[in-house]
Formats: structure tokens, C-alpha cells, sequence
């Protein structure tokens, strides 16, 4: 076991990864000898050698559209997108290709493509350096899509995406970066994608986040539990798609309340489908209407002080008192 | 090897009567699966077929340089036969047609054209064009990487060059020098949009240079001039020179697909005067010249190839559809059972 | 009034519009000479001139950013996508840039754009010329996306896109265009973006859709009524953002049960906020739990005519049954 | 007009000394700008800044050709001077570093250099890396469909070369002979990434006439060279003869921007070699020698530019910030009150 925050646990992982199987690629903006911009790969041009730590030109439809063809033809690329605001010009690449290439070969193709991109706000990164994107990927039939929030998860899941036989979204969140510390043990691991993890048991309530949001989440339930003696469940959704909707079922019937909390604009947001899909399932175990708490509908957060600071918490300890609200509700 | 004075054409370029002899009956085979498969489409068998009608020379020219079972062939819609060349059957592309279970691109998935077949090299395709260039790029490194003595071709219209995929690709393998060749089928039309709407410029080869890489035009209607620059594009790759873009002229026949009306945007002056240089005729002008097929020998192999495109489109039609069910298959890897 | 199907009445309003203002321009793949690929500007390019219905080269990145500086400039440019399956290479144009231009200028530029695109399937268009992508950007802040179902709102709403002063992505289901008709006032008039209207006023339950499937829930809504005399309210969202809650809550109000039904694949898709927002707001009105169909979880229609009729209609009547179900509830 | 031997060559580009002084007021502020702000940054005052140093030549040089009030602007992040040449002030920018609610480019809503402002005809601008290139095409189609006697320009780097997007807003300008200005400002890294993993070729400029207009190559460090390659792009863009790709050879003297450590990526000999051809040395060496400015006069200028600076810094930084609820306005048009 050592303690590392979740970038290094990210790194540590991926390194491993390189280090065990020369299939395994990283290929991206500024990955050679600038490291990434956040040094996740520094000096690995020098351990693995250019051809492994690919630097390509400034074009991201290209960056997963070769991704792809190499992942056609056996190697297991990891494909980095620098911020994942500039993930949109490979939107057709992701979408229309490497979500596609297995079904609509009947099978015959596969597609094992790992995608890595921190995304996320309250890093004065402003409209563009700080959106969620997981909405847009996470409706796509064909892609999995994991956003882990611990430097566990991270590197679990990371060893499971780069074992999978189908694309996947790594989702890292720029704040949980450093922000965010844990326990990982030293050997590999993985943490299966596709399921939901309870970060914190409880009675009154289940509160169900992912990424940073998850921590500010936690953060209110240990509040609640101090000052209110009020005990609230923690479901961390780990991976958006596929949805593991039997585990946060499990937890909603238990407690009989639901809130669903996360950082991205709320309206269409990923955690509609997980609302929605607690009122259609459990509805009848519920005592209380469904919270659902998302970022405003604006683009993401503005670069001024006053103007990020809302849009993370529009009012002060917003997640805190509404979970409070509902656990008395 | 010194050029004998009058060696015919196809023995410089080291093809025998017999390479010629199974080139055209590509060619041919081609032709007649076009008009086969429109008949189906009349008959209301067939909802949507694609033509190639006049692009036969420089798909088989081009095909016909690629090493099967070695290299990686990535076509699109209109490449009849170049993935006849690369060992596609009438027999499967009419599964394909009729969106049969055993269509090998789809298993009736996609519309007809869209091809795909691991077991060929024939990288799975799409609709959105020019998708498939970035994915030619990957594959050419992962060769490289992997030390295969191989190369990647790529095909598409001239359309497709104006797509940022396109540039985006191009650039990637004049960077790196990958083994892949890109082979531009000119028609000067994409659906109805003339090539002057779509460039500002007469040669799409003209590009190359900008890329790092030569850049050629060939007479698409020459099937040995198109085989020539494959061939040397291929030699360069293989050399670790790089990529080479070759543009071939060419020109469509019929309608863009069965759904196409191209009186719209075409004159009818225009598509007669294309058709006095039918790439079919041309061939078997260099056949009979050079002594290779007569008329006698044409007119039995035309009937051989009708027969087994009858036999396929039979075979075809009664083969089993997908079940309704079966839809829900292969989003993710299926768990071994 | 005269009768029309839903292109014909797209159309005769482009035109107009086309007629009364110079600043309309119309600009995509094949919109010149073939008039388009469903026919909608056949003439215009006589009619109009070549620097008004422009034929773009094959880039739709190109054609939304093109029509993006056009807007900037005192145009009001249409542009066509030729299906919505090709509007992903666009998405960072769409998104990143059209949606954003008066948020990031603090209101000192605008963007009155219109996007056109035929989406939807049942058409025998393959997984490549079926799809439904109003869940993509009905998340995008600063983006209006808008998808009549009848002529009337067609012609109306487009009238209204083409006079907002920001982005609207217009939607035409394929299907509809021809399979659907109805009376159209032969003068100008607008339907207003952002209101969701009642199509069939019933007290059993509401069933919330739009586009072509509305039409199915019509149809089963009427069938109900003949052979169970049971009436079902069906409320037309139009317009998936901004989102007009207030119709459809105040129908669920009253009828006490709700149902949401929509082409697209089914999780994440745009139901999934329609329903999430119910249960928060309209929980305690509700007799039955919500009742939410989609398409299934697969890359949209494959070509096979069992294939494609299995993704429209998973069981035989699977909308009139589940409606009937809910109403007997 | 004929040119007179020993005629110095601003005058022969129709150049006064007032506009060299202008010119040279400018490039001295952008310099000293940067020095400012990345004092500020090092302060905590600043948490984001983009340094141009060793860029301001060719912004200057480029921009001066543009006729305000008419043309259109479109720069990226690191053209400080092409913005102050069209007419932004140091408080301005200020406003823009210290986020201040008065910021014309955003309100405090962006990162600092997302250069805006309607006024002046700098078209707003974003993050993601060549997105305002098909705008500069799309205004440029406006302008001619309008008959305005205006040209559009738009500016880049090398990197920004590689997207599609600028592959697609070359190829649709072209095509229309649009009255529209490239500019790529190559200073021969994309933050770290080297020219040669950016593109097989030496030159930028040789990928215009695959777009059917002429590119040509400048020394960006030569303020007049690049404003002569501007003038006469503007006029031929004026005469309805189209585009023109514009490449001035530069390089970044500082980091990407207050974020990057350019250490990992560069020998400090490169970066020292660089500074040898210091573009603000070059062009005061060019004053000096035709009369237009001595030393005295330079320092003179150097103060009086300072002072301007620092007096804006300090009213900037009084200046007020967003209100929390103002991030909610906007997202549409807001209704008339
Ligand atoms: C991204 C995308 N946009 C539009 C289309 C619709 N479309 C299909 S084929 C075609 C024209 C292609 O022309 P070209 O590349 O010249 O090939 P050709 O059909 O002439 O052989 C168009 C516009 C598409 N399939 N994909
Ligand atoms: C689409 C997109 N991808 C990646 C980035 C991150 N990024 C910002 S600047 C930059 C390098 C740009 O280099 P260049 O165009 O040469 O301009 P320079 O900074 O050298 O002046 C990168 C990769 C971005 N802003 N947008
Ligand atoms: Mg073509
Ligand atoms: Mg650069």
C-alpha cells in the first residue's frame, strides 16, 4: 500500500501497463518530452522509446481516428486528449467509428481503445478547460464510459480499461488530481467496469455522485453525521456507462429517499437517466420526491473568481443543505 | 532488367497473359454485377444498390498490386472490385445486397457497399466519409511498429479530400512515413457537387507535397497505368520511403447510388462523352492488341460470369435473414458462453 | 390552409423566407443542383443564385463554422447537414463555438444560425442514415434544438428559428417527412421555440413524445379511446431545449400518470430528463410510476427489414400495450 | 511609382517615419506588456498569462496592413500586438488578465488573450485550436456577398495547421476566391511538440497551392518584410483574386504560457540562438539607422510606454469583478427589459 493522489495512481498504472505489454501505446499532445501538460507521462519518451510515446500534431479527430487503426491491428493504444473541452473534433471518431466498429461488423472487428481525459472544473481552467463531458459519450451504445473518484478506482479501473475488448472513455477529473489522496496497493489490481461502489453507508438517505463532485458529497455526509447524527449512503457510480443500476437501486430501497448529484450542466445531464430511472423502478419505495442537483445551465465555469466559485456552489454549501433538507424531509 | 524495345506494357510491369486474363475477369465481373444488381433494385429486391460503374480499371489496377493475405485493404462504397479483388465473391456481396445473416461485412447490418472482412484484410467501413483515412494511418504504424513487411491502401472519392479526417490522416503518415498508400477515385462529382465546388485546384495530387510525399495522377481508365503506380507506391512503402497519394481519373457511369437521379447535375453529352472511353473497352482493346483474349474468348468468359452471378444471386436470396432478435448483439464483447 | 406533408411545408417556408430576405442563405453538401437530397431547394439554385444556395464542399465542420463567421457578419445562414449521422464532424463547431459565441462575449456577438438536419429512422437507412441526436445537443447550454412533428409546426417553428437571434438546431424526421400531413395556413405565421404542446387532450395518463413517434403514440392514444374508451392525453415536447416543463408537468397534474416515449436509444437519451424532472417536481400527483420507452441500447437501426422493424418495435404494438397497462394501472 | 536606388524600403512599402514610430510604439508596448504581466502572474495578481515576446514583429508587421474601422480580426491567443494594433489598450488587456467585469473581450468569463471585441472587428474567440478559420472564411463570404471593399484575417500557429478545421476553411476559400488573409505566426513548436512531429514539410506555406492560391514564406523577425507579404495580400484580396497563406518564420522566446516550463522541451542554446534575432532589436536597429528613432528617443518611448502600462495595470486591477449572478446571463438573448 502506498498513498498517492489520483494523478500519480493514474500514472503508476499506466506506467505498469507500458512496462508489461509493448502493444500498449500512449499517443497524444505534448506526451514525449513534455511529459502531458500534468506530467503524467514524463520521461517515459526515454524509458519506452518515441515510437511508444507518441507526440502527434495538433488535430484530435486524428489522434483517435489512428488510435483506432492501431487498435485494428493488435496494439492496445492509449489515446490521451489533452483537456477533454477538445475532445469534440474526435467526436465522430469515437462515436461513428470506435463505438461501431463491433457491431456493425456482426462481430468480426474490435475495437480495444483506450481514451484518457481530464476533464472538470474549479481549476480556474474557464469555459474551456473545465467542461464534464460524460453526458455526450455516456449515450453511446457501443462506448463505456468510467470516471473513477479515488486513486483506487483510478488505477484499478485503468488496468480494466486497458484489458478491455471494446473502447473506453477514461474520465480524470483535473481537481481530484491532487485534490484527492488514497490508499493503493502495490501490486496490480483491477476494479471491474460496470460497477457502482457505496463510498459510505448510511440509513437516511442515498446520495448517489461520481468524480469530484463525489467528494464534496462525502465531505456533507460526514458533516450531517457530526452535527446531525445523520447518517447518509454514498453510491459512487464509478462508471457511467454501463450503468450499474442494480447497486444504486439496492441503496435507494434501503433508505427510501434518492439524491443524485453532479458537476455538469443539470438539464440532460447523466444524472437525469439515474433520477429517472429510480422513479420508474423504485417509486413506490421512496418518501420523499427525488433530489437532483446539477451544475447551471451555463457553459462551464467562467474564468473569474466570483463567477467559478458560483458555478461549483451557486450557494453556499448548497450539496450540504439540501442533503440535510431531504434526510429531514 | 533493360526494357526490350516494343515489350508490351503489361510484361514491363511484370504481369503474364494470365495476371491480364484474371484482372479482366474482375473487371467484367464487376460490370456485370453492377447491372445485375440494379436489375435486383428494379424488381424491388434490392432497396439500395451502389455502382461502380467506370471505376472498374482503377480499383482493379489498383487492387491488383496489393499482396493478399498480407496487406491491409481499407475501400470505400464504390469498391466493388477492388474487394472482389481482394477475394470477396459475387456470392457474399449479394449476401450483402439482400442483407442476409451471412452477409461476411455486416451480417446485413449496414447498408450494401459498406464492406468488411477480417478474414480478407478488408478493415470494416462506414458511412461517414473519409473516417477510414485516419484509421489507414493507425493501421500503417502498427505495422511499422510491428515490423511487418506490409503496407496499408486506403481508396476513396474526390470528395472525401475536403473532410478534415482527410488532412488529418495525410498528415499523420507524411510525419511518420507509414507504409500506407492513398488512392483518390476522381469522378469529379461527389453526388451532384462539381469537382470545381469542391477544390480550387485540377489535381488532388497536388496536395501530396504538402504532406511530405509524391503525389501522382494516373488515366483511371488505364488499368496498367493505375497498376504501375501501385506498384511503385508500394515498392516505396515497403522501401520505408513513406506514403504516396495517387490520384486515378475516373468517371461515374450511372447515379451516385440507386437512389441518385444525376440528370439533375449531369448532362446527358457529358456522360456519353465518358462513356467513349469505357475502361471495360479499353481493356479489352489491350487484350485483343496484344493477343492475350479474343472476341471468341470474351464472349465465353462474359457468359461464365453471368452464369456464376445468377448462381450467386440465387444462392443469395434464399439464405437466411438475421433474426429479429440477433439486433441486440455484439454492442460489447459477448462473455464466453 | 392547404394540406401538405412535413417536407413539402419545410420547404415552401424556407422559401419564403429565402424570398423575403437577402440575408437567408442556404449552404450544404448537394443543396445546388440536385436541390438536395430529399428535394427540399430543387430550383432554388436558379431561382435564388449560386451565392445564395451555396453547394459546400464535402466538410461539415466547414459548413456549420463557415455559416458561424456568415452569422457574425450580418447573414442568416441555413446550413444544411445532409443527414444527422454526419453532423458529428461538426460537433466542436456546433458546441464549442456556435453555442458559446454570446456566452464568451459577454453578449457582444451572437450567432442567428439555423442548422437543418434529417434525423430518425424507419426508412430502411442502416445504422449510418438513422439516427437520433437530439439527446447530444439538447444538453449544449446556448443551443435551442427544435423538432416539429407536424407541417404546422414545421413551417411555424422554422419561421421562428430563423428569426433568433441564436443557434437553433432544426430536426426533421425522415420518416415524417412524407408519412406525415396536414393543414398549413398559406400565410405567414410562427410557432414560438420553447412551447410544448397538447396534441390530444385525454384524462387516463399523459404520454409525453415528440417527432415521428409521436404519431405512433397518437395512433395507440386513438386506438385506445375507440376500443377501451380510454383517453390518454399526448403532449408534442417540440422543442427539447429550452425545455418546457410547465406544459408537462401541468398535464401530469392532471392526469396523474405519465409516460415518456422517444426514438433514440433509450438510456441517457432525451426522456431520460423529461421523466427525472416529474419525479422531482410532480411526485406526489402520480398514481403509477413513470413509464419511459426508448429504442433499444444499439447503434441506431440496422439495414435488415427484421432487424430495423425489431429496433421501431421491439414487440408487436409495444406503445399501445404499455400505454393501455398504464392507463389501467 | 519607380523605385530610387538607396530609397529606404518602408518608404518603397508607402511607410512613413510616424508610421514606423506608430508601429515601433507598439511592438515596445507588446514587450513590455508581457514583462508586465508575467510580474503580475509571479505576484498572485495573475493566475494566467500568454506571453508573445519574440512574436511582435510579425503581429505588427501583419496587422499594420489591415484597415481598421473595415477589415475583420481574427487572432489567436498569442497576437498581444496584432489585438493592440487594432486598437485594444494595455488597460484593456488588464481588464482581461485581472478578469475584470469590464473585460471587452469577455466580461472576466475567459481566460486571459480569448481576444474579443465587436467594436473593433476582433471576432470572439476560443480555446480550441483553429475552430475561427472557417469563420474567417464564412465572414469573408459575407463581405463579398455584401460587396465590402474589406478583408478578413485570421491568425495561428503552426500547430493549428494540423486540425481539419483549418484544412476545410482554406479549401472552402479558395474555392471562392474569398477576400481573406492566413497568417500563421510558425514558431516551430505547438507548446512542446516540434515542427517535424507537426508536419512532414519545412515550409507551411507549401500547402496553399494545393488550396489554389499562392503561400508565401517571411522572416517574422523583419517587421517590414511581413508587412509588405500583408499589403499585397490585402490588395489582391481586394482585387477579387483571393486568398493568400501567409507564413512568418518566428519563435517564442518565453514558455507556452505562465503555466509551461519550455525547459523540458528546449536546449536553452536554442532558445539564446532565438534571442539573437530579437524582432524588437532588429526593427529599433532599422530606426536608428534610417534617422527614425536614436537611442535617447528609445528610451524616451521605453518610459513613456512603461508608465502607460503601470497605470493601467493599477487601474485595471481596481477595476470591479463579475457579480456571482452575472455567470447566468447571456446563455440567449436576453429580452428587452
Ligand atoms: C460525413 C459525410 N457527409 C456526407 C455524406 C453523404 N454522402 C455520401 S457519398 C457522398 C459523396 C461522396 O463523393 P466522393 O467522395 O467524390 O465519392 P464518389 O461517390 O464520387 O465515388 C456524400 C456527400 C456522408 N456519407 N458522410
Ligand atoms: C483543439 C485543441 N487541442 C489542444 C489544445 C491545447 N493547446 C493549446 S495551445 C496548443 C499549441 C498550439 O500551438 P501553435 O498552434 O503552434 O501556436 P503557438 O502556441 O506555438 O503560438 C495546444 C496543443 C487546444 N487549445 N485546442
Ligand atoms: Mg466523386
Ligand atoms: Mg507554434
Amino acid at each position: 500500500m502506498s498513498e498517492k493522489n489520483l494523478v500519480t495512481a493514474v500514472r503508476d498504472a499506466l506506467h505498469d501497463e507500458l512496462a508489461a505489454d509493448d502493444r500498449v501505446v500512449l499517443l497524444g499532445e505534448d506526451v514525449g518530452n513534455r511529459g502531458g501538460v500534468f506530467r503524467v507521462s514524463a520521461g517515459w519518451m526515454e524509458e519506452f522509446g518515441e515510437d511508444r510515446i507518441i507526440d502527434t500534431p495538433l488535430a484530435e479527430s486524428g489522434i483517435v481516428g489512428v488510435a483506432i487503426g492501431m487498435a485494428m491491428h493488435g496494439m492496445l493504444p492509449v489515446a490521451e486528449i489533452q483537456f477533454a473541452d477538445f475532445i469534440f473534433p474526435a467526436f465522430d471518431q469515437i462515436v461513428s467509428e470506435a463505438a461501431r466498429i463491433r457491431y456493425r461488423s456482426n462481430g468480426d472487428f474490435s475495437c480495444p481503445l483506450v481514451i484518457r481525459t481530464p476533464c472538470g472544473g474549479g481549476i480556474h481552467g474557464a469555459l474551456y478547460h473545465s467542461q464534464s463531458i460524460e453526458a455526450f459519450f455516456a449515450h453511446v451504445p457501443g462506448l463505456k464510459v468510467v470516471m473513477p473518484s479515488t486513486p483506487f478506482d483510478a488505477a484499478g479501473l485503468l488496468r480494466s480499461a486497458l484489458r478491455d475488448p471494446d473502447p473506453v472513455l477514461f474520465l480524470e477529473h483535473k481537481k481530484a488530481y491532487r485534490a484527492v489522496t488514497g490508499d493503493v496497493p502495490d501490486g496490480p489490481y483491477e476494479v471491474p467496469i460496470g460497477l457502482a461502489d457505496v463510498k459510505r453507508e448510511g440509513d437516511a438517505l442515498t446520495c448517489v455522485s461520481y468524480g469530484y463532485t463525489l467528494h464534496i458529497c462525502l465531505e456533507a455526509a460526514g458533516r450531517l453525521a457530526q452535527e446531525d447524527g445523520i447518517e447518509v449512503e454514498v453510491v459512487d457510480v464509478r462508471t457511467l456507462a454501463p450503468l450499474d443500476m442494480v447497486t444504486i437501486l439496492d441503496s435507494v430501497r434501503r433508505t427510501s429517499k434518492a439524491m443524485v448529484v453532479y458537476e455538469d450542466n443539470r438539464t440532460y445531464g447523466a444524472g437525469a437517466e439515474i433520477a429517472a430511472t429510480i422513479a420508474e423502478e423504485a417509486m413506490d419505495d421512496l418518501d420523499a420526491a427525488i433530489v437532483r442537483l446539477g451544475g447551471p445551465d451555463i457553459p462551464a465555469m467562467p474564468f473569474a473568481a466570483p463567477l467559478e466559485h458560483f458555478f461549483m456552489d451557486p450557494e453556499p454549501d448548497h450539496i450540504y443543505r439540501r442533503m440535510r433538507e431531504l434526510a429531514l424531509a | 532488367m533493360s526494357t526490350r524495345v516494343a515489350q508490351p506494357l503489361h510484361e514491363t510491369l511484370g504481369l503474364t497473359s494470365d495476371d491480364l486474363l484474371a484482372m479482366y475477369r474482375i473487371v467484367l465481373t464487376a460490370r456485370l454485377l453492377d447491372e445485375a444488381s440494379l436489375r435486383q433494385n428494379r424488381m424491388g429486391r434490392a432497396p439500395f444498390v451502389v455502382p461502380a460503374e467506370g471505376h472498374e480499371a482503377c480499383q482493379v489496377g489498383t487492387a491488383w498490386a496489393m499482396r493478399k493475405g498480407v496487406d491491409v485493404w481499407l475501400p470505400y462504397y464504390r469498391d466493388t472490385a477492388v474487394v472482389l479483388t481482394a477475394g470477396m465473391t459475387p456470392y457474399e456481396l449479394f449476401l450483402g445486397i439482400f442483407a442476409k445473416a451471412d452477409d461476411p461485412s455486416s451480417g446485413g447490418r449496414q447498408m450494401p457497399s459498406h464492406w468488411g472482412c477480417k478474414r480478407l484484410g478488408i478493415i470494416t467501413s462506414s458511412s461517414p466519409i473519409a473516417t477510414q483515412l485516419p484509421h489507414a494511418s493507425g493501421i500503417a504504424y502498427a505495422m511499422k511498429y510491428r515490423g511487418e513487411e506490409a503496407v496499408v491502401a486506403a481508396w476513396f472519392g474526390d470528395g472525401a479530400t475536403s473532410e478534415g479526417d482527410w488532412h488529418e490522416a495525410l498528415n499523420f503518415a507524411g510525419i511518420h512515413k507509414l507504409p500506407v498508400i492513398f488512392v483518390c477515385e476522381n469522378n469529379h462529382y461527389a453526388i451532384s457537387v462539381p469537382q470545381a465546388k469542391q477544390m480550387a485546384v485540377q489535381d488532388v495530387a497536388t496536395r501530396a507535397e504538402g504532406y511530405g510525399f509524391p503525389g501522382v495522377v494516373v488515366d483511371g481508365n488505364d488499368v496498367l497505368a493505375c497498376y504501375a503506380a501501385m506498384k511503385t507506391a508500394r515498392e516505396r512503402a515497403l522501401a520505408g520511403e513513406g506514403p504516396t497519394l495517387i490520384e486515378c481519373k475516373t468517371y461515374r457511369f450511372l447515379g451516385h447510388t440507386s437512389d441518385d437521379d444525376d440528370k439533375t447535375y449531369r448532362t446527358r453529352d457529358e456522360v456519353a462523352e465518358a462513356r467513349g472511353h469505357d475502361p471495360v473497352e479499353v481493356f479489352s482493346t489491350y487484350l485483343a492488341d496484344h493477343g492475350v483474349l479474343d472476341t471468341h474468348g470474351a464472349d465465353e468468359l462474359r457468359t461464365q460470369v453471368k452464369e456464376e452471378i445468377d448462381v450467386a444471386i440465387a444462392t443469395a436470396w434464399d439464405a437466411p435473414d438475421p433474426t429479429p432478435e440477433s439486433a441486440m448483439r455484439h454492442v460489447f464483447a459477448e462473455e464466453p458462453a
